[in-house]
């Protein structure tokens, strides 16, 4: 660990080659085991299931009633009684089972589900995750299903930009916006770095190529630990 | 003799009365029952309490319910979906109330209802705002908030198949929370792409008993809602 | 009612014909309406489905996951599998469904179920229930799912003799045996009589051929109002 | 590749520890995984608590494990059967526990406990011997008691049809508790009279979905408990 030795330079971007979506999609989907079952969140976390390496079989859940979700239908397949919890078209693979919805999030706050992935808003050093709601007065507020899987699956890996688009870091103190849950995430695979939730703090064991541990933490509101050794 | 079948959408929903708890099944548009949410609409009954997942989308099936000004409350957990105009538009104006709940605390609020269980304790909203003035309380040192059942008068649900009895059969995702409204409501009402002989289906297959059904409607070729907002058809 | 002026000859039996159990079970399935989801308990209760009225048609429900019980099976039907809460080989009907236990109490609980017979050890006037355990300290305590019923079902009938085999009333002012329910009981069919429990208090309705209300009142240990007129 | 199989009830029940909670599906002899039971006694793990609704008959399957003295706790509803000899004589010995539960009480603790429901409220017991000492509340005027969630280390169950992801058809009235006891074990070990191929199981048909399961053996000739108490065979 060097953190404290190198904070010379830390906004020199020339050699930096921060991940692009699909390589933090890529990062993340190395971590999905082999057998894994997993409930992936609307939007980046989606796009993890295509990366996931092959040789490892992994079972998707969505939760309006489905295990062994599979890709997008040809148009043939199409069926709008066939859906994901984005309320996109989906299919089916060979050994899918439907069910009901308390059946659904039986499997989710039973702690059957291995993993899930989401989006956020706010990830606070502590492991809160905010990322239902701005708490904007004019705002609509709509959860879903995240709460209930933040509280029931085992583990929450969270895939986002370090930063938001006007440069605020989403990693912080304490979340700002209302919470989803409290202590729930586990790792967070941002563009710029891979942080793990642990007892001890925020560790940050990976950097995408040519960032620094330092640049990653001016961009962090909440101290970070340097396991990259 | 058992024979659940009425004649018709209008007669199915004609005693939903003003201000009833109606749980409308449907999980975006799969399992949506369109044509009894627009026989809802031409009946009229108003300031309904309707529990879905969402508020509907474009101007037909729930969303058109909303914007006929027959809903005074919803219980959902995803009002704001692609294509969902109607609903924030009137939450803003202060003109329809709204209680937020997770999806999986609705399910289970739901199925509870229709199984006898007034309350039960979850570890869903722990320390977020939709945990606030509800009870919590700790079990083997985690925490958990307490949440009461859900029941409706009435419930609307759309099936694949059914059989007089009542026994029915889902397509799919479509199914998501037909089976437990069908439980928490006096009176479930299904429309049902086919109404089939009493053996046509499978005992061990059934999705939802008959128990649980009170009227089944045949409509033989559902609307597509997707299609109708894209078609940008308005209701009624 | 004349509850008070004929308390003479009560014990003169000579014209007195006590229902037997086919005929309680016969009277008792007069009241199963056209329609109806029932729940008969074991034993003399499981008679009634044979009385029930042509033209009705009537779902039988047994606990252990089954809607729409039939008869015995033929040798040629029998599957072990195949069983009611009793564990006696039984059949489906057509429009039957299967289901497991937590939806089956579902049904019970949730008071889907129209009707349930069960006997009884003793009814109190306040409609309690003890028929599940005599509380002896060496007996073996099994409770099945008596207590569900009574506590789900939406009317309980209990069919049963009039009085114990050595003559002591089953229905009484306070049940000494433990409870299976507080004030679940809506009517009790005897040998004797049928009696319905209400907020009056028990109003005797029906007497067997012969019997007086009079030798009636004698043999119940709690105060039965005349409703025979 | 997921593969749940394994390769004898021997194998699959291997960890089954001392002191260990194991629900045991099956309501009388419908659904009783006696080879797994069997398997268990050749195992020898002691002082376990088992969960069924009943307590066996003759001297084979559940009562078998009892006789042997393996099972220090029985949670159930009917512990008192025809042909039931072992668990009574015991229990009045002092030599074995027993948790009476009522059978839909007992349903629902093990449903809750695979749901992530830590307790839940009842009208079923109120009044009787049976809510003693529990907590009790009134909601909307009725009183209920609380009862909490059960969960088990292993879960033995039998089913008629799986496929490599664990996914599981029941027959009939066998079903019973095996969808939910297979929910609330860390680790459910079946018993299927077939292995079949993945996509062999209709999705719409799937009674218990594999996710809920760890551990498959084919025993496709299983023994039928009633045949063997009247043939007068004791175990081992």
């Amino acid at each position: 660990m060097n953190s404290n030795t190198s904070n010379a330079d830390t906004s020199n971007s020339e050699t930096m080659t921060p991940w692009s979506r699909d390589q933090m999609a890529q990062r993340c989907a190395q971590d999905i085991t082999d057998g894994s079952y997993v409930n992936l969140g609307i939007g980046m976390p989606e796009k993890v299931a295509q990366y996931v390496p092959k040789g490892r079989e992994v079972i998707y859940h969505t939760e309006n009633g489905l295990l062994g979700m599979g890709p997008e239908p040809t148009p043939e397949e199409y069926d709008p009684d066939l859906i994901n919890a984005g309320k996109k078209a989906v299919t089916a693979v060979a050994g899918a089972a439907f069910f009901h919805h308390a059946d659904s999030f039986s499997m989710i706050r039973g702690k059957h589900i291995d993993v899930c992935i989401l989006g956020a808003m706010q990830v606070s050093k502590d492991g809160d995750l905010a990322n239902w709601s701005t708490g904007a007065p004019d705002a609509i507020p709509a959860v879903g299903g995240a709460m209930d899987l933040v509280a029931g699956v085992k583990i929450i890996y969270i895939i986002t930009q370090h930063t938001t688009k006007t440069g605020e870091p989403k990693i912080v103190d304490k979340c700002t916006y209302p919470l989803t849950g409290q202590a729930v995430v586990n790792r967070i695979y941002t563009d710029l770095a891979v942080i793990d939730v642990t007892n001890e703090g925020l560790a940050l064991t990976e950097l995408a190529p040519g960032v620094t541990f330092d640049y990653v933490q001016e961009r962090t509101a909440a101290p970070l630990i340097d396991y990259t050794k | 003799m058992i024979d659940k079948k009425v004649s018709s959408p209008a007669a199915a929903v004609a005693d939903i009365f003003d201000g009833a708890t109606v749980m409308i099944g449907g999980f975006g548009e799969a399992g949506s029952p369109i044509e009894l949410i627009h026989a809802l609409i031409d009946q009229g009954a108003k300031n309904l309490t309707v529990i879905n997942n969402n508020t509907g989308s474009g101007h037909v099936g729930l969303a058109a319910l909303i914007e006929n000004k027959q809903v005074g409350k919803m219980i959902c957990s995803f009002p704001r979906t692609a294509g969902s105009m109607v609903f924030p538009e009137l939450y803003r104006a202060g003109q329809i109330e709204l209680e937020l709940v997770p999806q999986g605390t609705l399910a289970e609020r739901i199925r509870s209802g229709g199984a006898g269980i007034p309350a039960f304790y979850t570890p869903t909203s722990v320390g977020t705002p939709l945990a606030e003035g509800k009870e919590s309380r700790e079990f083997d040192g985690v925490t958990y908030v307490m949440e009461r059942a859900i029941k409706a008068d009435f419930a609307l649900i759309k099936s694949t198949k059914a059989d007089r009895y009542g026994n029915l059969i889902f397509n799919k995702t479509a199914r998501n929370f037909a089976p437990i409204m069908a439980m928490a409501a006096d009176i479930t009402i299904v429309q049902t792409k086919s109404y089939v002989e009493i053996g046509d289906i499978d005992p061990e297959t059934v999705m939802s008993p008959g128990i649980f059904i009170n009227r089944i409607v045949e409509v033989t070729n559902p609307q597509q809602e997707s299609k109708l907002v894209k078609e940008g058809v308005c209701y009624p």
